[in-house]
């Protein structure tokens, strides 16, 4: 994989939030880099920070620090308008919430051609709606649905919805933020379905962010998993399956119920404890790279254990 | 969990034949189309309160426009002789309850009595105006001023609160201490002010609303704003590079448009209130002209004698303010997310 | 907490200065001489009195002596009342003003609250709109309309209750619903909205499903929520209230201090409207202090040091 | 008097609790707080009322509005000196203050020196030199070489008990002047004593009238208990009056109906209720009220005929019959009836009973008008009638309008309410057309009404000026031929209505009252204080 | 096996501005002593409202029990008056609700909302009661139960939240549980602690528990039966292995298909098209049929009966019926059914790290 380029490099990317008086560190120290047309997984506990690395890369937030270079550029470099614009292009965002992210005030047509207004994409208004016709039906949705109003979907629908709109602008990376874990199982396969179809056809790259492991695995070439606001394994998502190191992915592995009555009479459900994990060694645990493209956050003696191990 | 049998034996084959399935091909939706409107509107149409709102208020309105011109007589037009005349409606006069009949409180036919052959549906007042014009008439001020306070509501205060939400943090915390200082400042001093600077008058009067009557109105879009201004769906416009301006005018206002008409609903019944208020302290509508609140503050002293010349203009004033809650709060029901699906 | 209160009292200080300062430029912009009967001074005592309490002098030399004079908590006397301590005269009138306001905000939250709860309880139906209707009628007829009908009914009339004049429990009732009416009608709406609101949230149906009666649901689970918010629009009112109407007191002869104050606005006597002012807003401020405050005892899931609006 | 259109205390009288007859508890109401106690400070009704039942001058009103005797012991010895008139007036032995001190000379001499100080700002100071008293008007005058010499005033104390005045101008309604606030005494020693607090509170005065402040909450009220100290005190019968500040007129009829006040005043929506009882009554005050019409500063206004037009269009009999409905009359002259008697024992208006232009009436207005709209060239005229934000001044302004607008043609009024002191600035300023004025008498003398529209008087505001006026009002000033001084007198008014119409009078104020019946000896007056309760009683309730 | 509760027929709509909104219609399960059932069906099937009027608890207006009886021992909860309902609430069954988050009242302590239902189904004093809420906290796992039952919910995780729902519900040791999508709203993690714990629990108690997902993997992991909801029906029921590999329903294949088999990644998720159907006028025939792949021309006419497949085992779908063409199930289900119980475990964490 390391042959292949670098589309977004992230590097030492942190967050922090002022609340009252206190700071909450949501991101703190990221660092990875995601491939041209590969699906990048990130997984982790609510509250880990997945959103927040997010929006932070598509400069929702502006980083506390650290840099993320998309094409060879820090996006969070200062930037003229114009410069913004074509950036907003290129990197565009699903939503988790399927009924939050779209305006219900607006038509599908509209919703889907803001972005084609914004850039100024289309010539005339029949291209307009031209482009946003072809892209209800790259989503699966069809011409009359142009004039509806969100309410009238279901939430499957409206996830297609809002990645006709990503789509508008043509862009070559999109940040997936939990887009299915708000729907019902019958229509997660809808809409992943619908994102790997769509990536086979434009050579998009993806991050997708969820926290159900199963679709996660499904879809994502390489996952990361965060905990607490920083990345403690990174892997191929089959060897991370596979061959779990850090205790928290083993957990969070083990924790998993599948739709295998055989299999959960037999599950053994592994705990993380934290506080004694943390504990053990004083030493930062920092990521390396334990086998090829397999990393993992740990201290130097955990990590001469584990390359006798493997 | 029974089943019967015998008769499922009876179906025939080409019953089992596979169904058109185009319908899998195409996605579908239920129902018509409906718009956001749409829906609320149909949803207050459901809501007979809300709809009694809306009538009441409609025929107020109508009248406010066609009743001064229902009979001959104009709003200004004094005679002394003819002062502080009961209600007479004719036909309605044969109805002895309904109060209807020319005949005062101490059951004298002021009528006869003044030997009014005329027909005044309200009756007069002191200067022997009539009174049915004069309220219709005061009921068009009325009015305007709420509509008056209504667009200041919308102007100032649908913009303050936006801008005051949208930015956020310092300018957030600036714009709400200006808030506290303009309330804290005794705005009689500011009416009398605007008074002795644009003369007294509807227009000074409309100044005095505009201090601090959008306060309300800025406090219930800053808190929409605060609350939408983080929803995905803004956040997605953002992803997309639209400028402030589009996110407000595009995605923040319109949302709040529902709050917003409904917190008019409410400012409107303030309004005229207010100014019934400065009727009562003198500061208000310049005479001949009339405003329900000044008519009622006119007749309120003769309450005891002459309850006419209260009665009307209040139940007028009643209606619209019964008819303004109504409708807002039905409004506030039909725009309600919760109750939607 | 402690830095909390701290912080906002500072900010309330320089809110209360910002307030003072201006309440003092516009009221110089009134018309008029602040004497009593004006119309009868020659134009050289008029000259003379203005001598006397420094008008003479530029707006900005008296302001600054004003505010020395505030530091040191003198109001300065009134033009009206011949030479009265402003700070004695608002003493005496805001007795009345605070029990009245006092009073009628408790009878109409009690009363506003009740209907508010049958209304949402019973949401869409003829109960509901039945106490809507009282409730909007409260506030649809102006309040003076509604205590000169009392005035005469119940005084007059039927002789149950004094017509006016502030001499024991009796003579604040009457005046009391007046005012009431009006908080009645303000709380009912809201808490209707409120309880609506809250009746639709999850832990209602949690508490249902623990068996409880429906009295006790309402009771221990939906009242308390639904009065939070409630306590926001309590802030402004009672300081209304407090600090009396205008209206009510003129027609009850109630010395209060809303009629004095309208009074000395009319009048221009301004150290009595700077002093009424100042009032006004120490108590308006210390009120939104309190509230905030109270919602963190109410509302356990606010914290003060984090709650910003 | 005073601009009568703002305010005006009224007091009504007599009940007591139980069934005794003859307790002498009286309640009453005030439409005003009193601002001041301090008799060289108030101006107001409310204050002059008060000031009436608690203190006493040399002299006090009588039942018939003639002064009677009151801490002067008998009347005064008279002598002539140089043109001038010296009074030696004996304080009565028995008046005291109500901490049992005796009312001296030295207290008057106190009371008015400290009226006259520059420093005191005391409105009513002109009222030593309206009385004639020598130096009274050279110590107020800036630039008078005696300017604040108030030693020089020409009253002294004699002796304890021996005031003697100098009066350099003599005028007949001297000793009326005499029963007037501002002459009254001020116990020096317990002023000095008090300083800045002085009569601030009912503790911090001492009283000499019949009746003393048992409380004084102000802001709700005051009350009066019998002064056991004054010195006619078995002629008092009430014990006590209570009196409540009732701004409204509708809370002050209902507690007349419930008994809590035995005395109220009605406005016309009242009368109509009450015109029948036993208990009704109007009074005739001699307070009037006018329109002023700027001729100084409006063309047209200038313009006589437009002045007639507007003088005759006015149909007053509507205005006192149904709008005001209180007994007050229509008038068509500028000097009261039923206020001061000639000294042939006329009244002053016999001379013109029906006022001015009394027989002409619309068609007159009318051809005046067109006479003077040819005259401007003009077919349109704007007015602008400014008027004050109270209720009766917003309707006598609303009655006006519709008059004048339906008598004449092309004539447009808007009406301009502003606050009272607003009002005044914009009045003070010359800055209305037509503007509602009022007037009530500070002294029982016609002067105390023509004074006002000398050229440059202070309140003739409306830039009227006439030669012929100003000479008549100036010689009748200083005639001392009473017969003579009162024709001119009559000559001014019908050169200031008939001559010039310079303003347009509309009515005599009347004030309609209800009184129980058994509340006697309830003694109105028609200037000074409202009224004298010293001899009211309560009898038969 | 002792049916604790039977539901008949059950019928439940709610008339909505638009019109009746028919959201059970025609609902048959029992459940028997000491076992969990399991609900499963998307979003808007009628799982909670099946549930809710099982507790009497349907919001009325706008809705209202039409027809059906619910058989809790002799009696009849569909018309049991409210009192008598309130008696029943809490103290013999319970519930669970989806949200932790919101289903505790912000306002009130923790120990005062566990109180409640001991002091109201109980008898209990003040004392006795908050002894019992620290026991009951203590039992679901809240560590320093003692110092916690004067906090407030805020001041807990959402986990730990949950638990305490838990322990409300399990207050007066009810004979029914019904935990409505309990774990929807947690995090991996804590819906394995919460699954582990409502097992041990019923394990002490011997509560029957029915528990209602749209998540398949938690049904794997807790049921012992499992009936399949569409559209306000039930359209399949069985057991959990019956269900697993043995699914009849095309529906059911659907819900199974449309979970990605964590062993390959090549296929594409059997993912069902369309939107479920419009409860306000409920499709003529099988509801299902507009989005069934396999639907016959007879779906589209009558609603299929449920058609036994085992004792344990019914299906309501015409591809039962004896002259239905045989169909070819997908891909992933065929061999879930070849399988019966696929031999290696799928993922490697099956027991913890030993790969390690
Ligand atoms: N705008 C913000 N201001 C303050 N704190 C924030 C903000 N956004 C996020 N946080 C905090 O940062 C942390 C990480 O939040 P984030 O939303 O990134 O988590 P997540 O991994 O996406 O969780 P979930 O799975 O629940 O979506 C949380 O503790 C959150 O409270
Ligand atoms: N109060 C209500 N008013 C109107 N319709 C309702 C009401 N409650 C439920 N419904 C309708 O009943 C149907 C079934 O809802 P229910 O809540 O039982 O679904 P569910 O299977 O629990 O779904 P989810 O998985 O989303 O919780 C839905 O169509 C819903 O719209
Ligand atoms: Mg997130
Ligand atoms: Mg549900």
């Amino acid at each position: 994989m390391s042959n292949q380029e670098k589309l977004l490099e992230i590097k030492n990317l942190k967050q922090h939030f002022k609340v009252g008086k206190g700071t909450v560190k949501a991101v703190d120290g990221l660092t990875f880099d995601i491939y041209k047309g590969e699906t990048f997984g990130l997984v982790g506990e609510s509250g880990c920070g997945k959103s927040t690395t997010g929006r932070t890369i598509i400069r929702l937030y502006n980083a506390t620090d650290g840099e993320v270079i998309f094409n060879g550029e820090d996006v969070h470099g200062k930037k003229s308008a114009k410069e913004l614009k074509k950036f907003n292009r290129k990197m565009q965002m699903i939503f988790q919430d399927p009924y939050a992210s779209l305006n219900p005030r607006m038509t599908v047509s509209d919703i889907i051609a803001e972005g084609i207004d914004i850039h100024g994409l289309a010539s005339s208004k029949k291209a307009r709606m031209d482009k946003v016709h072809e892209l209800l039906e790259t989503v699966g949705l069809n011409k009359e649905h142009a004039n509806r109003y969100p309410h009238e979907f279901s939430g499957g629908q409206r996830q297609r919805i809002g990645i006709a709109r990503a789509l508008a602008v043509d862009p070559e990376f999109i940040i997936a933020d939990e887009p299915i874990s708000a729907l019902d199982v019958s229509i997660q396969a809808q809409v992943v379905n619908l994102m790997k179809k769509l990536q086979r056809e434009k050579g998009l790259t993806y991050l997708f962010i969820a926290h159900d492991l199963s679709m996660v695995k499904y879809i994502s070439d390489r996952i990361g998993v965060m905990y607490r606001g920083e990345i403690v394994e990174l892997a191929e998502s089959e060897e991370l399956y596979r061959n779990p190191l850090h205790p928290y992915t083993q957990s969070l592995l083990s924790a998993i119920p599948l739709p295998d009555p055989e299999y959960e009479r037999s599950r053994k459900r592994k705990i993380y404890d934290p506080e004694k994990h943390l504990s053990e060694n004083g030493e930062k645990r920092v990521l390396r790279e334990v086998t090829e493209g397999h990393w993992i956050a740990c201290t130097e003696e955990e990590f001469n254990k584990f390359n006798v191990t493997v | 969990m029974s089943m019967k049998q015998e008769k499922l034996d009876e179906l025939s084959d080409h019953m089992f034949q596979p169904a058109n399935t185009d319908a899998l091909e195409n996605e579908q939706i239920a129902g018509e189309s409906t718009g956001f409107w749409k829906d609320a509107w149909r949803r207050l149409k459901k809501n007979p309160g809300a709809i009694t709102g809306l009538i009441i208020i409609l025929i107020i309105v109508l009248m406010s426009i066609i009743g001064p011109g229902m009979n001959e007589y104009s709003y200004s037009q004094q005679d002394l002789s003819r002062a502080k005349l009961p209600a007479k409606v004719p036909v309605l006069e044969n109805v002895d309850f309904l109060g209807l009949n020319g005949v005062d409180i101490r059951g004298t036919d002021q009528y006869e009595a003044k030997g009014v052959e005329e027909y005044f549906w309200f009756g007069t007042d002191g200067f022997g105006r009539d009174q049915w014009t004069r309220v219709w008439q005061g009921t068009r001020i009325s009015l305007f001023i709420a509509a008056a306070a209504a667009f200041i509501d919308f102007v100032i205060g649908v913009a303050y609160g936006g801008i005051s939400a949208y930015y956020g943090g310092r300018v957030d915390n600036i714009l709400q201490r200006i808030i506290e200082v303009l309330i804290g400042i005794p705005n009689l001093i500011l009416i009398i002010l605007f008074i002795l600077i644009f003369e007294p008058g509807i227009f000074s009067i409309i100044l005095a609303l505009s201090v601090t009557g959008w306060v309300g109105m800025s406090r219930i879009v800053r808190g929409q704003v605060l609350k939408l201004k983080t929803q995905e769906f803004v956040l997605a416009s953002r992803t997309l590079g639209a400028t402030s301006g589009r996110v407000i005018g595009k995605h923040l206002i319109p949302n709040v448009l529902g709050q917003i008409i409904i917190t008019t609903m409410f400012t409107i019944p303030n309004a005229i209130f207010f100014e019934a208020f400065l009727s009562f302290i003198g500061l208000g509508i310049r005479p001949p002209e009339a405003s329900l609140g000044s008519i009622i503050n006119d007749g309120f002293k003769s309450l005891q004698i002459y309850p006419h010349l209260v009665l009307w203009p209040s139940i007028i004033i009643s209606l619209i303010m019964i008819a303004f809650n109504l409708l807002g709060d039905g409004l506030r029901d039909a725009f309600d997310p919760k109750l939607r699906k | 907490m402690g830095r909390y209160i701290g912080g906002r009292v500072v900010s309330m200080v320089i809110t209360f200065l910002i307030i003072a300062s201006l309440t003092f430029f516009l009221m110089k912009l009134l018309p008029g001489t602040p004497f009593n009967n004006q119309e009868k001074l020659t134009d050289t005592q008029i000259v003379q009195l203005n001598e006397k309490y420094g008008l003479n002098d530029p707006v900005a030399v008296q302001y600054f002596s004003y505010m020395k004079n505030l530091f040191v908590g003198d109001l300065g006397v009134s033009f009206q009342q011949d030479g009265r301590e402003v700070s004695t005269i608002i003493g005496e009138r805001i007795g009345p003003s605070a029990y009245l306001g006092f009073q009628s905000i408790v009878l109409g939250t009690i009363v506003g609250l009740f209907l508010g709860i049958i209304a949402a309880l019973r949401h869409n139906s003829f109960l509901d709109y039945g106490t809507m209707v009282i409730a909007v009628l409260g506030i649809s007829i102006p309040n003076f309309v509604i205590a000169g009908l009392m005035q005469y009914w119940l005084g007059v009339k039927w002789e149950l209750l004094p017509v006016a004049y502030w001499d024991g429990f009796a003579y604040t009732i009457m005046p009391t619903i007046a005012i009431a009416s009006i908080v009645v009608a303000t709380i009912a709406r809201f808490m209707r909205t409120e309880m609506l609101e809250v009746l639709g949230q999850d832990y209602i149906t949690t508490a249902k499903a623990k068996g409880l009666s429906s009295t006790a649901v309402v009771i221990r689970h939906t009242i308390r929520n639904a009065s939070i918010p409630i306590i926001t629009i309590m802030g402004p009112l009672v300081v209304a209230l407090m600090t009396g109407t205008l209206v009510i007191e003129q027609i009850f002869v109630i010395p209060g201090l809303g009629e004095k104050f309208v009074n000395s606005i009319m009048t221009n006597d301004f150290p009595i409207i700077m002093g009424t002012t100042l009032f006004y807003s120490l108590l308006f401020i210390v009120v939104i202090l309190l509230v905030d405050i109270m919602y963190g005892i109410i509302d356990p899931r606010i914290r003060l040091a984090g709650g910003k609006d | 008097g005073g601009g009568g259109s703002n305010n005006g205390g009224n007091n009504g009288g007599g009940e007591g609790n139980g069934d005794s007859a003859s307790e002498q508890i009286m309640n009453l109401y005030a439409t005003a707080e009193i601002p001041s106690m301090d008799t060289t400070q108030a101006t107001d009704a409310t204050s002059f009322n008060a000031m009436n039942q608690v203190f006493e001058g040399l002299y006090r009103l009588d039942e018939n509005n003639e002064p009677t005797l009151g801490v002067a012991a008998e009347e005064p010895k008279e002598e002539e000196k140089d043109g001038e008139t010296v009074y030696t007036f004996t304080i009565r032995d028995d008046a005291k203050w109500s901490d049992g001190s005796a009312v001296t000379a030295e207290d008057f001499i106190y009371a008015w020196h400290k009226a006259l100080n520059p420093e005191t700002i005391s409105p009513y100071a002109s009222m030593f030199g309206t009385a004639g008293i020598k130096n009274g008007n050279a110590i107020i005058t800036e630039g008078d070489p005696l300017y604040g010499k108030v030693e020089e005033l020409g009253a002294k104390a004699v002796d304890e008990k021996t005031l003697e005045v100098t009066v350099e101008n003599q005028v007949p309604y001297f000793k009326s002047l005499l029963t007037f606030a501002t002459f009254y005494p001020q116990p020096k020693a317990f002023a000095e004593e008090q300083g800045e607090e002085f009569a601030l509170e009912a503790d911090t005065m001492l009283y000499n009238g019949p009746f003393v402040f048992s409380e004084w909450n102000h802001g709700e009220g005051w009350n009066y208990k019998k002064n056991p100290e004054y010195w006619d005190a078995e002629v008092v019968n009430l014990e006590e009056i209570t009196v409540k500040v009732v701004k409204d007129t509708a809370t002050s009829v209902n507690l007349y109906e419930t008994g809590k006040v035995d005395r109220a005043t009605l406005d016309a929506d009242f009368v109509d209720q009450f015109k029948d009882g036993e208990d009704f009554s109007t009074i005739l005050e001699p307070t009037m009220f006018f329109l002023r019409l700027n001729q100084g500063e409006n063309e047209a206004l200038a313009n006589k005929d437009i002045r007639k037009a507007l003088f005759l269009a006015y149909d007053r009999e509507g205005l006192v019959n149904v709008l005001l409905n209180n007994g007050s009359v229509a008038a068509k002259y500028f000097v009261p009836k039923d206020f001061v008697k000639g000294p042939d024992g006329a009244d002053f208006r016999e001379f013109a009973k029906d006022g001015f232009f009394a027989d002409q009436g619309e068609a007159e207005a009318k051809e005046a008008w067109e006479a003077g709209l040819e005259a401007l060239g003009t077919d349109s005229v704007d007015f602008e009638f400014l008027t004050t934000d109270t209720e009766l001044s917003s309707t006598i302004a609303e009655y006006a309008k519709e008059q004048f607008e339906s008598k004449l043609d092309g004539l447009t009024i808007t009406i301009n309410k502003q606050p009272w002191k607003q009002f005044l600035k914009l009045e003070d300023a010359g800055d209305f057309d037509i503007s509602t004025g009022g007037w009530g008498p500070d002294y029982p003398d016609p002067m105390t009404f023509l004074y006002m529209f000398e050229t440059d008087g202070a309140y003739n505001r409306m830039g009227y000026s006439s030669e012929k006026y100003d000479q008549l009002v100036s010689d009748a000033k200083k005639e001392t031929d009473e017969a003579k001084r009162w024709e001119m007198m009559q000559e001014a008014e019908k050169v200031l209505m008939e001559e010039d119409i310079a303003i347009v009078p509309t009515y005599q104020r009347g004030l309609a009252i209800i009184q129980q019946p058994y509340v006697k000896n309830y003694y109105v007056h028609t200037f000074g204080a409202d009224a004298s309760y010293k001899w009211v009683k309560i009898e038969g309730k | 096996m002792e049916k604790i509760l039977e539901v008949n027929d059950l019928h439940v709509s709610f008339d909505t501005f638009a019109g009746e909104v028919k959201a059970v219609r025609g609902v048959n399960f029992h459940l028997n002593k000491g076992e969990t059932l399991a609900i499963v069906g998307e979003s808007g099937s009628g799982k909670s409202v099946t549930s809710k009027a099982v507790m009497g608890l349907i919001p009325n207006p706008p809705g209202r029990i039409k027809q059906g009886e619910i058989k809790f021992g002799d009696r009849n909860l569909a018309q049991l008056p409210e009192k008598e309902m309130q008696k029943i609430r809490g103290s013999e069954i319970s519930m669970i609700f989806q949200d932790p988050m919101t289903s505790l009242n912000p306002t009130m302590t923790i120990g005062k909302q566990i109180m409640e239902g001991l002091i109201k189904h109980q008898n209990m004093n003040k004392s006795e009661a908050k002894e019992r809420a620290i026991e009951l906290l203590k039992l679901v796992g809240i560590p320093n139960a003692e110092g916690r039952v004067t906090e407030y919910p805020h001041q807990f995780s959402g986990g730990m939240r949950q638990r305490v729902v838990i322990a409300i519900a399990l207050a007066c040791n009810p004979r029914v549980l019904i935990a409505d999508e309990p774990t929807t709203a947690l995090d991996v993690t804590i819906q394995a602690q919460i699954l582990e714990l409502l097992n041990d629990l019923q394990e002490k108690m011997g509560t029957s528990i029915i528990f209602i997902t749209h998540d398949l993997g938690v049904v794997a992991n807790i049921a012992d039966r499992v009936a399949v909801m569409y559209a306000g029906k039930i359209v399949e029921t069985g057991t959990v292995d019956e269900i697993f590999y043995n699914p009849q329903h095309p529906y059911t294949w659907g819900l199974l298909g449309s979970m990605p088999s964590l062993d390959s990644t090549d296929e594409e998720l059997i993912a069902i098209p369309g939107s479920p159907p419009d409860l306000l006028d409920p499709p003529k025939g099988d509801a299902f049929a507009p989005r069934n792949p396999y639907a016959m021309q007879i779906d589209t006419e009558m609603e299929p009966p449920l058609f036994k497949v085992s004792d344990t085992h019914y299906a309501a779908t015409w591809l039962l019926h004896e002259k239905a063409p045989k169909v070819e199930p997908p891909a992933a289900i065929k061999k879930r059914m070849q399988g019966m119980a696929p031999d290696e475990p799928i993922i490697g964490a099956k027991d913890g790290g030993k790969h390690v």
